[in-house]
């Protein structure tokens, strides 16, 4: 049996699958936050595989990955100081009690 | 660039909008000083080019546009910023000078933000400058609209009543009405070259070119024109003039029907019937249908009317109807006459919208069933209103009279039926016009006193007698003497001339 | 062909990022969803080793799941709330959320399938045909501004990095 | 001919107006007055000085071989609408226009001396003064000018003239409505004027008189025998010409103006309408009546309108109250006369006929004569009004013993107008009678039995003011003759009313120019003085004394005196038309039309717009899960159509 480049993929579609599912269900940003990172590691995922599998002699897909990797680590920190600041002037992490600057 | 006489039409004004950013707010002697110096240098300006105008003539230079220039402006789509006059552009700065003059007088006391108010003037004034000067469709549009933008604000924060819902009302319908123009002017210039030649937007190399298909023609004549029209109050595009020129300060009010709305007219023959003659040969029929039905239904609607605004903006209806109507007759005398028009109703409009604000200034009502015998209390006022209804209602002497009785005359050398019977619907507005004017004379300045708080009022002062001198002088003048205009007018619509009758 | 154990390395690892996935996004409570997120993130690394990326599975584990879930943990707790219920789902989203991401999965999937891949090629062959990516090669490439060399991105990286610390300090310090 | 007094004669007045509605605030009245008095005097010193050249200087500038010319002092280019449509002032010298001059400058004169007794109390003496300049001026415009369009130009300018002076008085609302339905009626006969000359100068080029008079076959042939519902252009363009004639001449029906134009001040009804600016009608017939001729049916019409307005206006003059009115009234049915004796004349030599022209003739004397006696007696009732404070005849009664010098001269200017022998009226009623005998023996009966109404209508007004039964509020109040600046007036008009007659005016006035001997034509005469008489009888045992029979008569047919008393409705009529149809109809429906249906087209627009852009905001919520949802609902149809569109 061979571990084709679908073998690899198929868990990656799930995850992203999951982090839609999560973003549009979930109302506490923290946990949507969660879900957002279910879909960036997937298609951290998806460069990693097509590295491998299509390009296996160069490291372009590697390198992006690493570079994504680095970006969701900021992201990440900007969007938990957003919630903290939020939560402290809101009283709530939910997301639809923060309509305030909408109109 | 600047030894070009044209282009200080519009520095003037820019310059005129610097001085008054110096100022202080509430400098009242500086604002008025920067305004009236301003103003009056347009004025000067406008007179020496006028004088220097017809010296030219005189000396038989016979170029179909003087004073011409052109500096390159964005040359992937090679606009210019192209200038020059013929005789009816000059008589339309002159128009636009005494206007603005009077007006700076007529808002001698606008309330609040005086210098904010005389900003937003002045950038309409360069719009309106920048548009009767301009050869290039480009800029000419451009200026278009720099004079449309400015309306909303003046609108919008100096009017008195509904003053939003109108400037909103009046900036959307102009809006509109130049998107249609945006479609026109855009499909004149990329039409407007022979196979392989470089599409252009001066007005002059267009007609030269005469390149445009003639079956582009009737959309792109049908675009200009409901886009021009819709500026000239055409039926049914006309609505809001009435309410945009109830809520409309004096001045602006003034500047809008006064030059304003003669962009429309002006717009009309230059671009649309001049570059597109074909189509105005074949399609001129609609729009005089159109026209004709804006001169009597305006004066029908006038008649009835009770707000002083109103009245006067219906009779603009009327009158900027008639214009537009001589423009579609397609020959010289009724083109003339349409001029001829232009500069009356301008001037006159201008003298009735600033006496109703002299007047609502003072009763603090422009309902005419509130007010009687006013005469009595402001003669000098009521005899100046007096003096502009009969300008209105076409008494000779006065330019009225000149203007609608070339255009009649003017549109009866069309000799089918179709067109005589539409002259003599038109004819029939000099009735109409009698009536709502008198109607509103009797009302409003004749018969006994209405509200004895109106005893207490006074006449007019010495910055309000200056306006309305300027503009009656000026009408009784067009009046009186109206033959080298028209001999100046009649002389630049050769070349339009030409093209109809090279199409037909 | 494949080792076996290769096999059931995949296998472990494909199942562990299913399920926890699927238990990230249905569990009630946030900590725990943020736990089920650190497991996916580990078997994510596992994948990473077995493709033979190690320094990326190294980097996976040490800011992924060591740096980015403290956050995580610390900002639950920080933001917690007795009784939450924020965790409970109506069923009228639960319903939007499955149908879009049921269309989204139909895409990928039709994607998959569809796309001319070399279905062929199994990971030993592309493991082999590849070579080794040493240390060496990575910090040339990130130190490098030549072709396929990355200096100016990675310095990019590191202002922005910067920036979000100095921009988080701010956004979330008391006022 | 020197250009300097033409000009002037029309300077002065306009100066005058400029002078005084400017700078008359500032000014006493008396320097006001006093102004404008001498400037009309000069005026008509200068306008004698012209007319007198003309007629008796012999410059074969102005005779020929005994015809009189017209002659074109100057003509001006004042507006260019095409090549050759062009608009002149100029000055016309010819026998009708010199005897205009004649007639406007006296009366205006008359009337500048009598108002300043007859206005000296009243507010606004200046503005009065620079009104009745303006009025002079723009009148004398319209009898000089060369060319139609310059006529109808100051025929503008009588009619603002007119209507400022109506409206003098403008804090009475009847003056001020009087005056706007004056205009507005004038107005609307205008248009007619104005369609007639757009369509005469279409075909024939040219405005000019002259070009028109002299040769009016060419007018007929370059219409090319268009035709238009059955009639020809021609006939067309002059009736409506004609038309805009009826309106100022107030001829049915279009003579609802005139009676209450009677709210002016009474030395302006003298001036304007009584003897000059109704008139213009008549003048403008006479002006243009060699192109009347080549159309006959153009004539025709011009003598039926005037047949019948000037039976209805003698009938309706019977049964007035207001003493103005009855003048009024008298006015329109004098001008139908005039009207109808320029119907019935000839531009050519006609078997059976022994003078062709002599219906112009006799209309051109008439309204010379007419314009003296008919201003004498409005200058009389004025006086009456200046010393009763009322219009009302119930209110006089019995005056002659107060006010000799108004009793004799109104006495003259009544015999003039009921036409007996010698008075001015006499002569020229006696020729204009004759003239429509010659054309139809119709006419001449017809207007002989109004020319008896006349003299009834006219005495009957007589006696009641000066006979009847003396009002007992004079014991009060006694009425005394007027002031010196009225009675002067008075005296000059009615000696030359006694001596008008007498003129030998078919030297000087013909349509042709040749000279024409005027003599009586004895059975004419003779019946028509008869009838005169028997009419005065009537109106002396009816009215000398008072008695029964008014009352008597009044009951005997109560539904006619009602409907003569109120002018047979014709004001209900208009008002009907305009204010319920016109008004109530019309403006308001399109007023509301405008309001609801355009507008409301455009705010239905901006409704619609508003409305959808706020239905399709509820997309733009902001909520980030939503987004995804549209995302991915967005990304699945797309795949979806490509799909379709791949199979």
């Amino acid at each position: 049996m061979d571990l084709s480049i679908l073998w690899y993929l198929v868990p990656s579609v799930i995850m992203t699958a999951c982090g839609v599912y999560g973003f549009i269900t979930r109302k506490n940003l923290i946990a949507m936050l969660v879900s957002l990172e279910l879909i960036l590691n997937s298609a951290d995922l998806n460069f990693v595989i097509f590295n491998r599998f299509l390009f296996p002699g160069s490291m372009e897909g590697m390198v992006f990955t690493l570079f994504a990797v680095a970006l969701a680590a900021a992201e990440t920190a900007i969007a938990i100081a957003i919630i903290i600041n939020i939560y402290r002037s809101v009283g709530d992490s939910d997301i639809h009690k923060v309509n305030k600057m909408k109109f | 660039m600047f030894e070009n006489i044209l282009i200080w039409f519009v520095v003037i004004p820019v310059i005129m909008m610097i001085g008054l950013g110096l100022c202080r707010n509430s400098g009242m002697k500086a604002i008025r000083a920067v305004m009236v110096v301003g103003s009056t240098a347009l004025l000067a300006l406008s007179v020496v080019l006028c004088c220097d105008f017809l010296r030219l003539r005189g000396m038989g230079v016979d170029d179909e546009m003087l004073f011409t220039g052109s500096w390159l402006w964005y040359a992937p789509l090679n606009i210019h910023l192209a200038v020059g006059v013929d005789g009816i552009s000059v008589l339309m700065l002159l128009l636009s000078s005494v206007i603005v003059f009077a007006g700076t007088f007529a808002s001698w006391k606008i309330n609040p933000l005086p210098k904010n108010f005389f900003l937003w003037y002045c950038l309409l004034s360069t719009g309106v400058y920048g548009f009767f000067i301009s050869i290039d469709i480009f800029t000419m549009f451009m200026f278009y609209e720099v004079a449309l933008i400015p309306m909303y604000l003046l609108i919008g924060v100096w009017g008195t009543g509904r003053k939003e819902y109108s400037a909103m009302k009046l900036t959307l319908m102009l809006m509109g009405g130049s998107a249609f123009l945006m479609l026109g002017l855009l499909g004149i210039y990329w039409h407007s070259a022979p196979e392989g030649g470089v599409p252009t937007w001066n007005i002059l190399e267009i007609a030269h070119n005469s390149a445009i298909d003639p079956s582009w023609q009737n959309l792109l004549f049908c675009c200009t024109f409901v886009g021009f029209g819709v500026l000239g109050a055409m039926f049914p595009f006309h609505t809001w003039s009435p309410d945009g020129h109830a809520c409309a300060p004096t001045a602006v009010s003034m500047l809008h029907a006064g030059v304003l709305m003669k962009l429309g007219g002006y717009g009309c023959f230059r671009i649309a019937i001049y570059l597109l003659p074909a189509a105005a040969n074949e399609l001129a029929w609609i729009f005089i249908i159109l026209t004709g039905i804006s001169i009597v239904y305006g004066a029908f609607s006038a008649c009835v009317q009770t707000d002083l605004k109103y009245i006067n903006a219906y009779s603009s209806v009327s009158h900027c109807g008639m214009v537009l109507f001589a423009i579609l007759m397609l020959n010289t005398t009724a083109m003339t006459g349409a001029i001829l028009q232009m500069l009356s109703h301008g001037l006159m409009t201008a003298l009735f919208f600033a006496l109703i604000g002299m007047i609502y200034g003072r009763t603090h009502t422009r309902d005419i069933r509130q007010m009687g015998g006013l005469m009595k209390i402001m003669p000098y006022l009521g005899v100046c209103y007096m003096i502009a209804g009969f300008a209105s209602l076409g008494l000779p002497g006065l330019s009225g009279f000149v203007a609608e009785m070339t255009i009649f005359f003017g549109s009866f050398q069309n000799s089918d039926l179709f067109h005589r019977v539409f002259v003599i619907t038109a004819t029939c507005s000099i009735v109409i016009t009698a009536v709502y004017i008198l109607r509103v004379v009797g009302k409003l300045l004749l018969g006994p006193v209405q509200d004895k708080h109106h005893l207490e009022l006074t006449d007019a002062t010495w910055f309000e007698r200056l306006a309305t001198v300027t503009l009656i002088v000026c009408i009784a003048g067009i009046g009186c003497f109206p033959n080298w205009i028209n001999e100046t007018i009649q002389h630049s619509f050769v070349p339009i001339i030409n093209a109809i009758q090279g199409a037909i | 062909m494949d080792s076996v154990g290769n096999i059931i390395v995949y296998f472990i690892a494909a199942i562990a990022i299913a399920v926890f996935s699927v238990l990230t996004v249905t569990s009630r409570r946030i900590l725990r969803s943020a736990t089920y997120l650190l497991f996916v993130l580990l078997s994510t690394a596992v994948i990473y080793f077995q493709l033979g990326y190690q320094f990326l599975g190294a980097v996976q584990i040490a800011v992924y799941a060591g740096g980015i879930m403290v956050l995580f943990v610390f900002a639950i707790v920080l933001t917690h709330k007795p009784n939450d219920r924020s965790g409970v789902l109506d069923t009228h989203r639960r319903i939007v959320g499955l149908v879009a991401s049921g269309l989204g999965t139909v895409l990928l999937l039709f994607a998959l399938f569809y796309m001319p891949l070399p279905h062929d090629a199994s990971l030993a062959e592309c493991l082999t045909s590849g070579r080794e990516i040493t240390m060496q090669q990575i910090g040339e490439a990130f130190t490098g501004s030549g072709r396929l060399q990355y200096l100016l991105p990675f310095e990019a990286i590191s202002v922005l990095l910067l920036a979000c610390i100095i921009g988080g300090v701010t956004i979330a310090r008391k006022r | 001919m020197e250009i300097t007094l033409p000009i002037l004669i029309l300077a002065i007045p306009v100066c005058m107006f400029l002078l005084l509605g400017i700078g008359g605030v500032y000014m006493p009245r008396k320097v006001a007055g006093v102004l404008g008095i001498l400037g009309m005097g000069t005026t008509m010193t200068l306008a004698y000085i012209v007319a007198f050249t003309y007629f008796f200087s012999g410059n074969p500038e102005f005779i020929i071989d005994g015809v009189r010319q017209q002659f074109q002092v100057f003509d001006v280019t004042w507006l260019a609408f095409t090549e050759r449509l062009v608009v002149n002032l100029g000055f016309i010298l010819d026998p009708i226009s010199a005897m205009m001059l004649i007639v406007i400058t006296t009366i205006s004169f008359m009337v500048h001396l009598y108002s300043w007794g007859y206005m000296e109390h009243e507010p606004g003496f200046q503005r009065y003064y620079a009104f009745l300049s303006l009025f002079s001026f723009s009148m004398l415009g319209l009898v000089v000018a060369t060319n139609i369009f310059q006529m109808y130009i100051f025929w503008e300018l009588v009619g603002v003239s007119s209507y400022l002076l109506i409206g003098f008085f403008y804090k009475l609302p009847s003056a001020v409505s009087a005056s706007k339905k004056a205009f507005i009626v004038t107005r609307f006969a205008d248009l007619g004027f104005l369609i007639g000359i757009l369509l005469l100068s279409f075909y024939t080029d040219t405005f000019n008189f002259i070009s028109m008079t002299s040769n009016p076959e060419a007018v007929l042939s370059s219409t090319g025998g268009a035709t238009f519902m059955g009639a020809s252009v021609l006939t067309w363009a002059m009736v409506l010409i004609y038309v805009g004639g009826m309106g100022k001449s107030a001829m049915m029906p279009l003579h609802i103006w005139l009676p209450d134009a009677m709210e002016g001040p009474t030395p302006v009804s003298a001036l304007i309408h009584a003897a000059t600016m109704v008139v213009a009608g008549v003048y403008l017939v006479a002006r243009m009546f060699p192109v009347y001729c080549v159309v006959d049916d153009s004539l025709t019409f011009v003598t039926v309108v005037g047949a019948i307005t000037a039976f209805y206006a003698a009938v309706v003059a019977c049964a007035q109250i207001d003493i103005k009115r009855v003048l009024a009234f008298s006015t329109i049915s004098q001008i139908a006369f005039m009207m109808v004796s320029l119907g019935c004349a000839y531009d050519q030599p006609v078997e059976g006929v022994h003078y062709s022209g002599l219906g112009y003739m006799a209309g051109m004397f008439h309204l010379f004569t007419h314009a003296m006696f008919k201003a004498l007696l409005f200058l009389g009732a004025g006086a009456l009004i200046h010393a009763v404070h009322s219009n009302d005849y119930t209110k006089m009664g019995g005056l002659r013993k107060y006010m000799p010098i108004t009793h004799w001269t109104f006495l003259i200017g009544c015999l003039a107008i009921a036409g007996i022998w010698p008075f001015a009226g006499f002569f020229s009623k006696d020729e204009m009678l004759a003239a429509m005998f010659s054309r139809h023996w119709f006419w001449g009966a017809w207007m002989t039995m109004v020319a008896g109404l006349t003299a009834f209508y006219m005495f009957r007004l007589y006696y009641l003011i000066f006979w009847w039964e003396e009002n007992p509020d004079y014991k009060h109040h006694k009425p005394h003759d007027a002031p010196w600046q009225m009675s002067l007036p008075l005296i000059i008009l009615a000696a030359v009313s006694c001596v008008a007659g007498f003129i030998p005016f078919g030297e000087f006035v013909t349509w042709n120019g040749e000279p024409y001997h005027i003599h009586i034509e004895l059975p004419v005469a003779a019946t028509s003085l008869i009838v005169a008489i028997c009419a005065i009888g009537l109106a002396t045992v009816m009215y000398r004394q008072r008695n029964e029979w008014p009352t008597r008569v009044k009951n005997m047919c109560p539904g006619l005196w009602m409907a003569a008393h109120r002018r047979f409705y014709w004001d209900e009529i208009y008002m009907f038309i305009t204010h319920k149809i016109i008004f109530g109809g019309i403006c308001t429906a399109i007023a509301w039309f405008d309001r609801h249906v355009i507008d409301g087209m455009m705010n239905a627009f901006a409704w619609v717009t508003q409305k959808v852009s706020y239905s399709i905001r509820g997309m733009q919520s902001g909520q980030v899960q939503a987004y995804v949802v549209w995302y991915f609902l967005g990304a699945a149809l797309l795949a979806a159509v490509t799909w379709i569109c791949l199979l």
